[in-house]
């Protein structure tokens, strides 16, 4: 089973091998490293960049241009905000040139807390890149959609920005979350695709033949069914919604978790159905939670489905605060966690409307 | 060929063949025509805002006579700066659809009536879309230029075009950093149309560059600055400059001296500057001292082409503008039409 | 009576001889110009900047940290976008420096459509400065509160954004709006801080001997008094709001319109008294709809007052679309006019709980 | 002063006076020692992660004694690099408080257990917050070189470090244009800290320049690349360098070739690199050649505050973790202490 930095890796060279990926790059992501998750070893089409984030992102929008494919990546999503201008225009080529220009660019970066990164890698990236209109942007929460998304990100025909939750990159896929075609054995595959540690000069992966798996954008997977109430959720806070649903199961309470897997275009259809069934919802990331993504959600919930609610719909987010502090006890106070999500769906469940 | 940080050397006071002048010059004075059809038009109200290039036209008419004109990564890439009317005249466009552009029609092909004049995009000439933001485009040239470079036997080139004030954004910086990596030179051809103005902004007072060409030095680049106010000299300059970054595909920084002739923009005035050298004054003055021309031939096919485009401008007038509804189209691409459909080889 | 680009001059004239202000400055602010608005003409302390956003950011950041008072200004919002990693930084100075620093700047920039200023001239900034934590966002929608909340921002410890709206520039005052000690007669203001046209290098302004007025950040004004239903705006949106508040006093339909000033901190008990008042409501604002900052006000507001509302709240912002086109059609089905609020205005207030 | 592109040109191979070498290296090695013990903290789990400076301490002690240390813009304002602890220790801070921000305790006065280790705080001694994004000092570092200059009579100048890779930013060039502005100079000192490095990237491949310091010269700006591993030829050089600066309030781009000395951080191991120069060595070498130390005494010394800081980090994990509920603490500033309070003069 894959973990989701192996899932990466394996659609990456799919990517290159099949779906005429020409390019894939940023800091430290080409050899000898191979990306600081280790998500870009042994790819052929992997180089280094200068430290320089505006030329990642206008590198890749000058090769998605003239009609190549290019992945690029920064390094942590902390390190994007100096390029916003470029991600706008970015998503703004097609819409600006009428139709004449398509830009066919994947923007990777890790995101989120949950690895103890203090302030400057622990930021969370979704409420601002939903914010860009013309692009598209995914989230997987396990290795199987990691892998599904990314294939669907190299092909499509606009930017699609392919948010990494970093506390699961390094999670293991549970059952059912195989990618079609990887060996079933951990070992093995770990011989076959992640680089030795010390000199690499010489090694070569052996890449296995794992087959197409196009997980559609705009698309949610329900990661856990239920009655009483519904969890929009995406990343890695699916894990944290489905752990705190499983201790509520024991109180009789039957959580529904929607992992939402693209933030834009989202599966409105998907919560929708939900909450008409549960009649209650939260709303659950980890962005800071002034102008949060969920926020959006929440609107238009109550703009379309006031008079299902039972209970006024939730938030649960990130503190609003200028980072992620690195003491346990701050990063803890800082974004959700089980116990915070618990108390959240308790009140709404306890609601009597 | 020459490469120096002074003005023109003298071997460069080559003469331009008189066919190859001629057109350069009918070429300079349909653009400078044009520039003033879409200025009358702005204090008409036949547009809301003007920005353009008159006084760049020595420069950017060869500019667009030497470029390798065509789609995808064995043609030049022009990432062009907002005053780049010439170059696009010079390449063929049609001037009926900066008056479009400018009175923001349904019909504006560059734009569809959503962009200001001059903000061109031409996919099957490699022009990619001009845009407001100072500087993004030097951005951007390096991953064109990468594409060029590893187009099987290509000669294609990109070329970035941007004005002096704009040099103090990073991404001019990035373009350098990007295009000059050892053992990875990128085919680039930066230039820097020098003005001497960002908007009311003088060159004196915020750089401490003498030459902006002097920054490419650091980076082993080959440099020039040159006066882009005589086309020979110009076309000269420029070609030797295009020939290098094509054989040896390596970066080039051209900075070339240029007027400003109707001020910044509509917001500035857009009046006629005496100030200014006239590139285009100082052009016919050469046809009629080498008996190319007379004054009277100027004078008519000048008031010649002025007609025609008042004429396209009435018409242009009549064209349907863009619907309310229309703001939604072309939000996402549906077909990838850049290059592979999807991306499968 | 001033109009709100001579009331930010006069305030920043004040700024300079009374509050401390050692720098204005940005890109074409100093002389000859004075801005591209005419909004720093005249004053003693204005000077030209590099044209680099990123650099006006970072020189009133390092002047703040050395304790100067500057106000730096970035000429449009729309090229803001590639300083955002700068601003979360000086959001950032003093928590996570612990309190050792604070960074007192300030940072003025037109916003808004409503000139026909096309692709690139026309973005909102609201809904990116509501997520800046650390940062004070106010707003003003008349020239008494420009001056006003402009000599708070001037002496506030902490880093503020100062977003003027386009449109409004060059509207006047109307009665009650003057700005204390401002001359009565427009033309004898002109006269005496209008730089001309033409030469100006030997021109001096005279300035009137205008009074201290502190609008305190995080106060929001009632701009309409009204029963049945409740505007939460800021802005050039407030009068658009008044506009469709008068027309549809003729139906008898009593339009409360809150002006909100301040966007972070933002005055929630005014918004409380005013919903809990008229059981309806509508946020109002022109940045683009998904992840709006008047999201996160009805989100809110459904957490705090579900019971209290007799309709659905609703939000009316702008197309969630890469840019504003230029032509008139495009820019006004692009963000909300008079009508377009008229009709939802409508539809919340005949909406039967 | 000499200035060149060239390492250290013969004349500054002079000697430091015995007491100041001894200084320096007494310096060099608590700042070592200090890093080692961080090191073995976060091996221990005392801390999440490990980045500083071991193999830059024979550049960045000279820096620390030669700054003109004190609170506002008479003084000197430090933009530092998360490698500077050697300058840190040099100026008098104490290396326990860099033992607690490594264990993120409520007590770590550079930022009540926020950020990561060896990023300080001082205002005192006009000490910005270090901050992780590389390079964004340097957009910074103009301002307050402005307040220096402005200050009458101030002999205070602004000194900016970062690394060679993330000259590759706009942020560096941003640094370059804003303080070399003819007629505005500003009194800043560029340090590039080269280590050849950024994380797994090596300098070759990613510059055309074959000097960083090289990028100063278009903007007529003093240069000079120096060899950061000999505390003496670096103390005479870099005296040299800010005495430009003080006194003749322009700028200076300054590159210091120096070692690597444990790896990037805790994430690529923190391992010492038997390669890499190691300037404590060749430090140490030189005081027994001239008869300053016994190779005993040296080794003593280093033990005996090896021990002291090992008690120091014992004594730390007692010390009491930031709540939670703190995390909303200084969100916003409630008074001006950088100025004067309410900005009214
Ligand atoms: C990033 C950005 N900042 C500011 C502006 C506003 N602006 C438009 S043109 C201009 C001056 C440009 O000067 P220069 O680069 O010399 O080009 P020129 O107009 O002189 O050809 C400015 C500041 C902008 N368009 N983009
Ligand atoms: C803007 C930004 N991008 C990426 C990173 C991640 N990162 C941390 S250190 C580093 C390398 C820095 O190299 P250099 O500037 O040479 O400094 P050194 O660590 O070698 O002293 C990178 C890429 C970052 N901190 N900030
Ligand atoms: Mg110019
Ligand atoms: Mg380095």
């Amino acid at each position: 089973m894959a973990t989701m930095v192996q899932a990466i890796r394996l659609a990456l060279h799919v990517g290159e091998e099949r779906l005429g990926v020409t390019d894939i790059f940023g800091e430290d992501v080409g050899p000898p490293l191979g990306g600081v998750f280790t998500q870009t070893q042994g790819l052929k089409t992997a180089w280094n960049t200068p430290l320089d984030e505006r030329g990642v992102v206008g590198m890749a929008m000058g090769l998605a241009l003239a009609g190549q494919r290019p992945v690029g990546e920064i390094q942590f999503c902390d390190y994007a905000f100096n390029t916003i201008d470029l991600l706008k225009l970015a998503g703004g080529v097609c819409w600006s040139s009428y139709g004449d220009f398509n830009c066919p660019m994947v923007l990777m970066t890790p995101v989120g807390a949950g690895i103890r990164g203090s302030i400057y890698h622990s930021h969370s990236f979704d409420a601002q890149a939903s914010r860009l209109p013309g692009w598209k942007i995914v989230m997987p929460s396990n290795p199987k959609d990691a892998y599904g998304l990314l294939l669907s990100a190299i092909v499509d025909p606009n930017p699609v920005m392919y948010l990494a939750p970093k506390a699961l990159l390094r999670v293991k896929a549970r059952p059912g979350e195989e990618i079609p075609g990887e060996p079933g054995d951990d070992k093995a595959l770990s011989k076959m695709i992640d680089a030795p540690l010390g000199d690499r000069s010489a090694w070569r992966p052996d890449w296995p033949k794992v087959e197409d798996l196009f997980v559609e954008i705009g698309k949610a997977r329900v990661a856990r069914v239920g009655r009483h109430v519904t969890v929009v959720t995406y990343g890695r806070d699916v894990n944290v919604a489905v752990a705190a649903a499983d201790d509520l199961a024991k109180d009789g309470v039957d959580v529904e978790v929607i992992d939402l897997r693209s933030i834009h275009p989202y599966d409105w259809d998907a919560i929708k159905a939900s909450v008409k069934k549960t009649n209650r919802v939260l709303f659950l990331n980890e962005d800071t939670e002034v102008t949060n993504f969920g926020e959006h959600l929440l609107r238009r919930t109550v703009e379309e489905l006031f008079y299902e609610l039972h209970a006024p719909p939730r938030l649960h987010a990130g503190a609003h605060i200028p980072g992620i502090g690195l003491a346990d006890n701050l990063e803890h106070a800082s974004v959700p966690q089980k116990d915070s999500v618990l108390a959240v769906l308790r009140e709404i469940v306890a609601h009597v409307p | 060929m020459t490469v120096s940080s002074t003005l023109t050397s003298p071997k460069e006071n080559r003469q331009l063949a008189p066919e190859l002048l001629l057109q350069v010059h009918e070429l300079m004075v349909k653009a400078r025509v044009l520039e003033e059809r879409l200025i009358t038009m702005y204090k008409q109200g036949d547009g809301f805002f003007w920005i353009g290039g008159p006084g760049e036209e020595a420069f950017n008419v060869p500019l667009g006579l030497l470029v390798h004109k065509g789609q995808g990564p064995e043609f030049d890439y022009l990432h062009l700066h907002y005053r780049s009317s010439a170059t696009m005249l010079a390449m063929g466009a049609d001037p009926v659809d900066s008056l479009r552009q400018m009175k923001n029609t349904a019909t504006d092909p560059y734009s569809g009536g959503r962009n200001f004049v001059n903000h061109y995009s031409i996919r099957k000439w490699n022009v990619v879309p001009v845009s407001s933001p100072i500087e993004v485009q030097f951005s951007m040239a390096p991953g064109t230029a990468l594409a060029n470079k590893r187009f099987p036997g290509g000669k294609g080139i990109t070329i970035v075009q941007g004005g002096d004030a704009g040099t103090a954004e990073g991404d001019f910086a990035t373009c350098l950093v990007w295009s000059s990596r050892k053992g990875a030179e990128l085919p680039v051809l930066m230039v820097v149309t020098n003005n001497q103005w960002g908007i009311s902004t003088a060159y004196d007072g915020q750089h401490g560059e003498t030459r902006v060409s002097d920054r490419g030095k650091a980076f082993g680049m080959m440099t020039q600055t040159i006066d882009g106010n005589d086309p020979e000299s110009a076309y000269f300059s420029l070609k030797a400059a295009m020939d290098y970054v094509r054989t040896e595909r390596r970066p080039f920084l051209l900075e070339v001296m240029v007027s400003r002739l109707y001020g910044h923009s509509s917001a500035s005035g857009a009046n006629y500057v005496r100030e200014e050298d006239d590139c285009l004054a100082k052009t016919e003055q050469k046809l009629v001292e080498r008996k190319l021309k007379t004054r009277q031939e100027l004078d008519d096919f000048r008031a010649k082409y002025t007609q025609e485009l008042l004429a396209a401008s009435k018409r242009v007038r009549e064209e349907p503008m863009p619907k309310g509804d229309d703001i939604y189209r072309h939000v996402f691409a549906t077909k990838n039409v850049v290059g592979p459909q999807d991306g499968r080889s």
